[in-house]
């Protein structure tokens, strides 16, 4: 490692001269925290203050810098210094805001400085700038997966932007669901009459355009690597098996329709005339082919009333059927109607609904069936009995209050709800073992990930993103879900997902060749590096990394895969024996800082407790407590960590021997509605800490000196109030016996 | 001032001892002092008011409205139709938008016209009296007038409904129209600002034919303006005045309720700030006598 | 700085919150130069101010810090607040756009101390609270404003308390002299995100908005059960202060109505779903909501919420466009008229406090936007016209909730790239 | 007794009463953009008295309850006072719709009888077209005397202070017993009545 050179910075601006001896700060880091470099200056962050720190580095040949003055999460354009790694003790937020303005209060708030000018000094002399993978590799090549609007939409707007794709179609035509409807809802201004599905002109354009390839009745038989360096072997049908390199995936696999003979009830299977919204566009296209109007399937007879049973099979909750609703069935049942109604207004169209969900412009495309004489009545369909050529819908009207039949309906269409083709469900399907790797013909990717051969799916098959601000945020990197197999939705939608996706995934590919991290820590070079020496195959990382991005090689050591990796820090919590780390980030950086407190001994009733905050939620709330002045116990130091899944159990083991009397854990919400960036960070720590009571009880401490917290950025008057009551807490049983041990 | 000549459409109740020949006399005292010029439609007809519709359907009653406009483009060409009561406004301007709106309806109305040797060439417009005072005169002009304030007398303007929708008037709401406070203020008179039975309907001609449920609404509309305080009710519409003046005797036997508030014509209103006599602002024609106007058309008028 | 640095090959991005945001932030990540220009004086946009997100109940705060980290750590997007777009000229690939900047009064030495703002006494109302509640004139949007900047409001130039801040700041960050200043942009594409603006509920003349106390919209409901809100969390009624544990929610306030909003709004249902949980979140088993809707639109994955939320005995629907709202002049509750239509049942319910789920009206009405951006008959614009680089995204193209304005977002940004791109194929 | 114009309704329509309302009945044809949302129902100051709600007769009519929409009483208590209409949000023009359908249902005999309204509805038009113009003590005499003899005293009687206090207040005359206002032109504004009746009456399908 080239020769450190190391420089400490404290300012004395906002209140930090007066509220604390910066002399003796910059002494402790002199001192204790052996540095090179110590200066303190009026008002760091001013163009002279950054000046005078750019000229060490350019000029004396500085390389690691702490910096003691506001938060990390204050002035990062004046403290911007790539080239060296960097500390920063939170002197503003973290001590003089957070501590009371009194006389009584100055002792401990410059203690507490103190410590945090120990602790950067520590983390920085163990820290190394990141300077990013050096093996990255670039291929901005994408693979689509599903040739349907959504897969050749994705193709299309990725062509548009320069980037080479191969569109890889299971069946022996593009044009997917889209290419069998007659005519689409529309999507543009005036919305009020069926629109051309602009399929065949999609899939004409698709092949017209030289930057991309269309592979027909294939399938993904293999994938591997990772973004940048995906190798994937498309099998044809004809049974070989081309491997390709790709830098990035967009899934774009679509539904099936719900199978409506599982919906005997309303009559499907009963009689040719009760057919699902897919087999009414057969109807249409085919009626349309021949130019007459649609016919009675079961006996050719005239067609003089339709009825539409809206939520067939879907937001049903005996659990037998479909759950959620598929969003576009309202507006193509009215679309259907408008078949019947542009063909011949004397057909009486009705269509029977729960709640009619035509959201935006969808009200103009409502008010337009309105006005064609389409009835709507909101009604609980009970049964549909065939009688002859005609069917019977029964159903009780919840307006009239009262049970009712529709005699003599020539026509019912189901409409039954979308089911995703997402492929294996990794969660119920077995994993094959390192080397005894198979294809499945269910599986849409063939990963040959350690945790799977698909997405993991969030609720309902759906591959979909948990996060609301962050829709294409699928779990495994690189490969994004489009269209109707990340969540249900219609043809317009669907375009606009793809699009989105394929930006995705080329930015997935262009950052993966600078070796720069994808969401949530866009950009962050560093990349877990382990000493595969130490390990003892333990797999503990493989099965844990939330991202599935640690496969393990036949001798069930672990393959890290940087491009794969969302640098979470999850691997670097689990390993029993330590051996991951990144090069900014790493058990030392934090161990280093929690070892360098002045941790007094048992007779001064200044007692020490680490607090080990995730920088996404609980740092950002307590900085935000000490911007409102909420002041906390004084006797806490608050490391930040990159999340709960990376704290380590050895250093809470350490800062115990080394004589701390307590240890909280702040993390994010896990379970269901989880909040956590890194997906399972918070819900393993917990796991974790639920089984630190027995070492506890090895080392004849309480179980109360570790605690864990769900703690949200908005709880800037929580995050407060937990500190001050864990410390009443430890107060209450006493200093540590190991005090004076370390 | 703009030409204040306008073809005058006074409507069936509004005639010499019609039911509401007090809001006839009142409204050209008002507009003798105004300068304002209304010159009769000759052989004007009924407008069919809003509840003759069992008669016949729609073409009839659009036609009968025609007339109307035909004979005041004949014989008083130029000038806007200005009707008092809220009906009659409201069925013409109805019949007036729906005929320049269709050309088949208004092809059939000129054909049924012929058998009376009329022609609707859709140039005339109409307008509420109320319209009139606000956008031609305005409240300024208005006030000027005013030489006997109603100083100390609280009016509950209650506009009613067919004069506030579904046209109402430019720029008011709904369901809170000001105008008719804003009248009163004009006039010296202090208005019941948040009176919430603004703009209830009094049954209109049901009050005729289903007393008891429009008894219920009336008691609500005089009961209201007692309890925010108000001396008396001021209205713009003769079906109103009608209803909740008469039918006060028979809330208060069904209600045990004690109800005499006197029921104004914002015109009688006008006339006596104006300086007018009680027999100029037909204060003789009230049922419940308006005690307090009838003082202040007493005093000695102030120069 | 008349002409800032910005080639063909810069992205414009109009509008600082959550889609304006994501459109410059994906941009970039793929290499390309963005300018972000915002009206106010903070980015974060109106889920800044939102408490909670449907259906998970999550905070939009956190979804915005890790947006800022991303933002932080990127050198390619340039962030110019209190900036808005007055002029667009040029064609695809080569826009001349001009950028109208009004002064912020405080410079880049400014640290967030607040010392400026202990030294101030006028007060403004708060624009992040609806102006529930005021603020100082010398101000830090809230907590989470990045530029962390303060600001002072033009109202108090000229006066003592301007002299004051200025006196009380220990690093000369304030610069009462600082002028509106306009400057020329050249950018390759555009992506118009300018969101969107509650409907004026006053303009719902029926629901008394404005006359009566206790009848308030969603947006400022939220701000109530924030904690960070005018009432430190607290749901309580405006015209008394106490608590409000009888909420009603009024759906489709302006929208689905020609009178009004043409469109459906799509959030407010959800909108009201999530916000009786903060009832029931504040009063347990003793809260009470009622929503009174035409049809509930969770769509599609949204319905296991509404699932949930049918299944909490503190909430009942009631299947009737509210007609009309009294008030109770004597306690000022609000009292709700109307028919429930299954069943044809009339009610006229006491509530403590109404919650108007208050339509979306598209705030690209006002702005003068370049005229092949067609905006459709509800005001939003149109999908993108075949031709035009100027290209929507998030609520001012459509009404979307946030996971689908940042779909949009996405999209729009990767438009714009294939514009930028293909002018630089064009050069090269 | 339902009239021979009612039997030729139901040959010309068969079941299908939405097509009948969209034809014959004043803006029938708006009936079907009525989203069931219940704003009118609710804004009615009659309300209470509606059997059935303007929102429910529009569903009423598209499940096709003929017999029972028009013989009921609910669009009698229809008072114009145009609440509904500005409210709606689809824009209904609700007040037309419920008076053309009780004009309808009037016409083919099925109304109900004896219903007040709809006795005084025939009572004014007639009353009006007499001489063009209406004449109020006949109107309120018919309107009295229509259940005989008998009930018109009491009810005259029930009258008597206010009648007195019309008089006194000059805004009542006896005479107008014999004639009162009217036009000059009585036969053309008469004429023009039957050619618009007949005119109609082609369009809409009712053969005599």
């Amino acid at each position: 490692m080239a020769e450190m050179k190391t420089a400490a910075y404290v300012c004395q601006g906002c209140g930090l001269g007066e509220r604390l001896s910066t002399q003796q700060l910059a002494q402790v880091a002199q001192k204790e925290g052996k540095m090179a470099l110590v200066r303190e200056h009026p008002f760091l962050c001013s163009a002279a203050g950054v000046q005078a720190i750019r000229d060490d580095i350019e000029k004396d040949g500085v390389t690691h810098i702490a910096i003691a003055a506001c938060s990390r999460r204050a002035k990062t354009e004046a403290f911007h210094f790539p080239a060296v790694a960097m500390s920063r003790a939170n002197l503003r937020e973290g001590v003089i805001w957070s501590q009371p303005d009194t006389e009584a209060a100055r002792e401990t708030t410059q203690e507490m400085a103190d410590d945090y000018v120990r602790m950067a000094c520590a983390e920085v002399k163990k820290m190394k700038a990141p300077a990013g993978n050096p093996e990255a590799a670039r291929n901005t090549r994408l693979l689509v997966v599903g040739g349907g609007i959504s897969g050749m939409t994705a193709a299309l707007e990725a062509s548009k932007a320069g980037y080479p794709v191969t569109l890889v179609e299971k069946t022996a035509a593009l044009g997917g669901w889209a290419a069998k409807l007659w005519k689409r809802t529309p999507a543009r201004e005036p919305f009020q009459a069926p629109a051309e599905t602009g399929v065949a002109a999609m899939i004409e354009a698709v092949r017209a355009d030289p930057n991309i390839e269309v592979r027909l009745s294939s399938t993904i038989a293999r994938t591997s690597g990772a973004p940048g360096r995906f190798s994937v072997a498309i099998a044809t049908e004809s049974g070989g098996a081309a491997t390709e390199d790709f830098g990035a995936i967009v899934q774009a696999s679509g539904f099936s329709l719900y199978d409506a003979s599982k919906l005997p009830e309303l009559g499907f299977g009963k009689s040719p005339n009760v057919v699902d919204q897919a087999g009414l566009e057969r109807l249409a296209r085919e009626a349309a082919a021949g130019n007459a109007p649609i016919r009675r399937p079961s006996d050719d007879g005239e067609v003089k009333t339709v009825v539409f049973v809206q939520c067939a099979g879907q937001r049903d909750a005996t659990g037998e059927h479909l759950p959620y609703c598929s969003g576009h069935c309202c507006a193509t049942s009215i679309k259907q109607a408008m078949y019947f109604k542009d063909a011949n207004p004397a057909v009486d169209t009705v269509v029977l609904y729960t709640d009619l969900r035509v959201p935006g412009n969808g009200e103009d495309f409502y008010r337009s069936g309105q006005s064609k004489g389409v009835v709507f009545t909101k009604g609980a369909v009970s049964a549909v009995e065939p009688a002859g050529n005609a069917c019977s819908v029964r159903f009780r009207d919840l307006i009239l209050d009262e049970d009712a039949t529709i005699e003599n309906a020539d026509l019912v269409v189901l409409a039954t709800g979308q089911v995703p083709n997402s492929g294996v469900d990794i969660e119920k399907v077995a994993q094959n073992e390192p080397g005894e790797w198979q294809p499945d013909a269910n599986s849409v990717l063939n990963l040959v990930y350690r945790q799977g051969k698909d997405l993991p799916l969030l609720r309902h098959g759906f591959s979909d993103s948990h996060f609301i601000c962050f829709p294409y945020e699928t779990r495994r990197t690189g490969i994004y879900a489009a269209g109707p197999v990340r969540r249900p939705m219609d043809i317009a939608q669907a375009v606009e997902d793809a699009t989105g996706a394929a930006l995705k995934a080329i930015q997935a590919a262009e950052n993966a060749a600078l070796g720069r991290a994808a969401h949530p820590r866009s950009g962050d070079l560093s990349f877990p590096i382990v000493r595969l020496d130490g390990c003892t195959q333990c797999k503990r990382c493989t099965v844990e990394c939330p991202f599935g991005a640690i496969d393990e090689d036949e001798k069930r050591y672990p393959v890290f895969n940087e491009s794969r990796c969302r640098r979470c820090g999850t691997c670097m919590g689990a390993c029993p024996v330590r051996v991951i780390s990144f090069e900014n980030y790493s058990v030392d950086t934090v161990g280093a800082q929690l070892k360098a407190v002045d941790v007094p001994d048992e007779f001064s009733e200044k007692p020490r407790i680490l607090v080990l905050a995730c920088e996404n939620d609980a740092y950002p709330a307590l900085d935000m407590a000490g911007m409102a002045r909420r002041t906390y116990s004084a006797f806490v130091r608050i490391i930040p960590v990159r999340c709960l899944g990376s704290v380590n159990t050895i250093w809470v083991s350490d800062a115990l021997n080394s004589g701390y009397d307590g240890v909280m854990l702040m993390g994010c919400k896990h379970g269901d509605d989880y909040q956590c960036h890194f997906v399972k960070g918070s819900e393993l720590a917990n796991y974790r800490m639920s089984k630190i009571d027995d070492t506890l009880k090895q080392m004849a401490l309480e179980t109360e000196r570790v605690a864990t917290y769900e703690v949200a950025i908005t709880d800037i008057e929580r995050a407060p109030r937990l500190i001050d009551e864990y410390a009443a807490k430890i107060a209450e049983i006493g200093m540590s016996p190991l005090k004076g041990f370390a | 001032m703009a030409n204040k000549d306008y073809a005058f459409y006074p409507g069936c109740t509004s005639h010499y001892r019609g039911s509401a020949s007090n809001y006839l006399v009142s409204v050209e005292s008002m507009c003798r002092t105004l300068d304002v010029k209304l010159t009769q439609i000759p052989d004007w007809n009924c407008c069919g008011a809003s509840v003759s519709y069992a008669g016949s359907g729609e073409l009839a009653r659009h036609v009968i409205n025609a007339r109307n406009f035909a004979l005041a483009e004949q014989h008083l060409p130029g000038r806007d139709v200005v009707a008092t009561c809220a009906a009659c406004w409201l069925n013409a301007r109805e019949s007036k938008e729906q005929l320049d709106a269709s050309a088949g309806l208004l092809a059939d109305t000129n054909e049924a016209l012929k058998e009376a040797g009329l022609r609707y060439q859709g140039i005339a417009s109409v307008r509420h009296m109320v319209e009139v005072l606000i956008e031609d005169l305005g409240y300024e002009e208005l006030g000027r007038h005013v030489v006997k304030p109603l100083e100390g007398v609280k009016f509950a303007g209650y506009v009613g409904c067919q004069t506030n929708r579904p046209f109402g008037i430019a720029g008011e709401s709904f369901e809170n129209p000001v105008y008719l406070d804003k009248l009163v203020e004009t006039v010296g008179g202090q208005a019941v600002a948040d009176y919430d039975q603004k703009v209830t309907c009094c049954g209109g001609a049901l009050a005729v034919s289903e007393p008891e449920k429009s008894q219920a609404q009336i008691k609500d509309i005089v009961e209201s303006a007692y309890d925010h305080g108000a001396d008396m009710i001021v209205t713009p519409c003769p079906l109103c005045q009608a209803n909740v003046e008469i039918y006060q005797a028979d809330v208060n036997q069904r209600y045990g309720t004690k109800f005499n508030m006197p029921v104004t014509y914002y015109s009688q209103l006008m006339t006596v700030a104006y300086g007018g006599s009680a027999e100029e602002a037909a204060l003789d024609g009230q049922i419940i006598r308006a005690t307090r106007l009838e003082e202040i058309a007493a005093t000695p008028g102030k120069r | 700085m008349a002409t800032a640095v910005a080639t063909n090959q810069t992205i414009l991005v109009v509008g600082g919150g959550v889609s304006g945001m994501t459109a410059a932030l994906e941009a970039a990540e793929c290499g390309k130069e963005v300018v972000l220009v915002e009206s106010s004086a903070t980015l974060g946009g109106r889920t800044a101010s939102l408490y909670r997100y449907f259906p998970k109940l999550c905070h939009p705060v956190c979804g915005l810090e890790i947006n800022l980290r991303r933002l932080r750590g990127n050198r390619s997007v340039r962030v110019l607040t209190l900036a808005e777009v007055t002029a667009v000229s040029g064609t695809r690939g080569d826009f001349t756009v001009t950028v109208k900047r009004s002064p912020r009064y405080v410079n880049r030495n400014c640290t967030a101390c607040g010392a400026c703002a202990q030294a101030v006494s006028a007060e403004i109302p708060n624009p992040w609270n609806y102006g529930l509640d005021r603020l100082k004139a010398a101000y830090l949007p809230h907590a989470m404003a990045y530029p962390q900047r303060y600001v002072l409001d033009p109202s108090i130039i000229g006066t003592p308390d301007a002299e004051k801040a200025r006196a009380a700041c220990k690093y000369d960050a304030i610069d009462l002299g600082m002028q509106a200043e306009t400057l020329e942009l050249k950018v390759g594409a555009i992506v118009w995100a300018t969101g969107w603006r509650p409907y004026d509920a006053a303009k719902i003349q029926p629901y008394g908005y404005g006359r009566f106390p206790n009848v308030i919209t969603s947006v400022e409901f939220e701000r109530l059960a924030d904690p960070h809100g005018p009432s430190g969390g607290k749901i309580l009624r405006p015209s008394d202060g106490k608590l409000a544990k009888n909420v009603a929610f009024v759906q489709c306030a302006g929208s689905r109505d020609e009178n009004h909003l043409r469109h459906c709004s799509r959030i407010c249902c959800m909108a009201s779903l999530k916000q009786t949980q903060y009832v029931r979140e504040a009063f347990g088993e003793g809260a009470q909501s009622t929503v009174y809707y035409i049809d509930i639109r969770a769509i599609d994955r949204f319905e296991d919420f509404y699932a949930r939320v049918q299944r909490d005995p503190t909430v009942k629907f009631v299947k009737s466009k509210v007609a009309r709202i009294a008030e109770d002049q004597a306690t000022r509750d609000p009292i709700l008229h109307g028919v429930d239509t299954e069943g044809y049942r009339r009610y006229a319910s006491r509530h403590d406090l109404v919650v108007l789920a208050i339509g979306m009206e598209p705030s690209v009405r006002g702005a003068d936007i370049p005229a092949e951006v067609v905006a459709d008959s509800s005001g939003f614009i149109d999908a993108a016209a075949d031709g035009a680089a100027v290209f929507g995204a998030g609520c001012a193209t459509n009404a979307l909730d946030v996971n689908r304005s940042v779909q949009n977002a996405t999209a729009a940004a990767l438009r714009a790239i294939q514009v930028v791109n293909r002018a630089a194929r064009a050069e090269s | 007794m339902p009239t021979a114009l009612n039997e030729q309704a139901l040959a010309r329509y068969r079941n299908d009463f939405l097509r009948e309302v969209e034809e014959r009945v004043d803006e029938g044809g708006w009936v079907k953009m009525c989203m069931q949302c219940g704003v009118c129902a609710g804004s009615c100051p009659f309300g209470p008295h509606w059997e059935h709600s303007p929102q429910k007769i529009f569903m009423m009519i598209r499940a096709g309850k003929r017999e029972e929409v028009l013989a009921s009483d609910s669009m009698w208590m229809c008072t114009s006072c145009y609440n509904c209409v500005v409210r709606c949000p689809r824009k209904l023009p609700i007040t037309t719709i419920m008076h053309g359908l009780a004009t309808y249902a009037h016409r083919l005999g099925l109304a109900p009888k004896r219903q007040p309204t709809r006795d005084f509805s025939v009572i004014f038009w007639e009353n009006f077209t007499r001489n063009g113009r209406a004449n109020e003590i006949r109107l309120m005499l018919r309107l009295w005397f229509r259940d005989g003899f008998g009930a018109g005293i009491r009810k005259a009687l029930a009258m008597k202070e206010v009648g007195l206090g019309m008089l006194r207040a000059k805004r009542m005359s006896p005479f107008e017993i014999f004639g009162g206002h009217g036009v000059k032109d009585v036969k053309g504004f008469q004429a023009m009545i039957r050619k618009a009746q007949e005119i109609e009456d082609r369009k809409r399908g009712f053969s005599k």
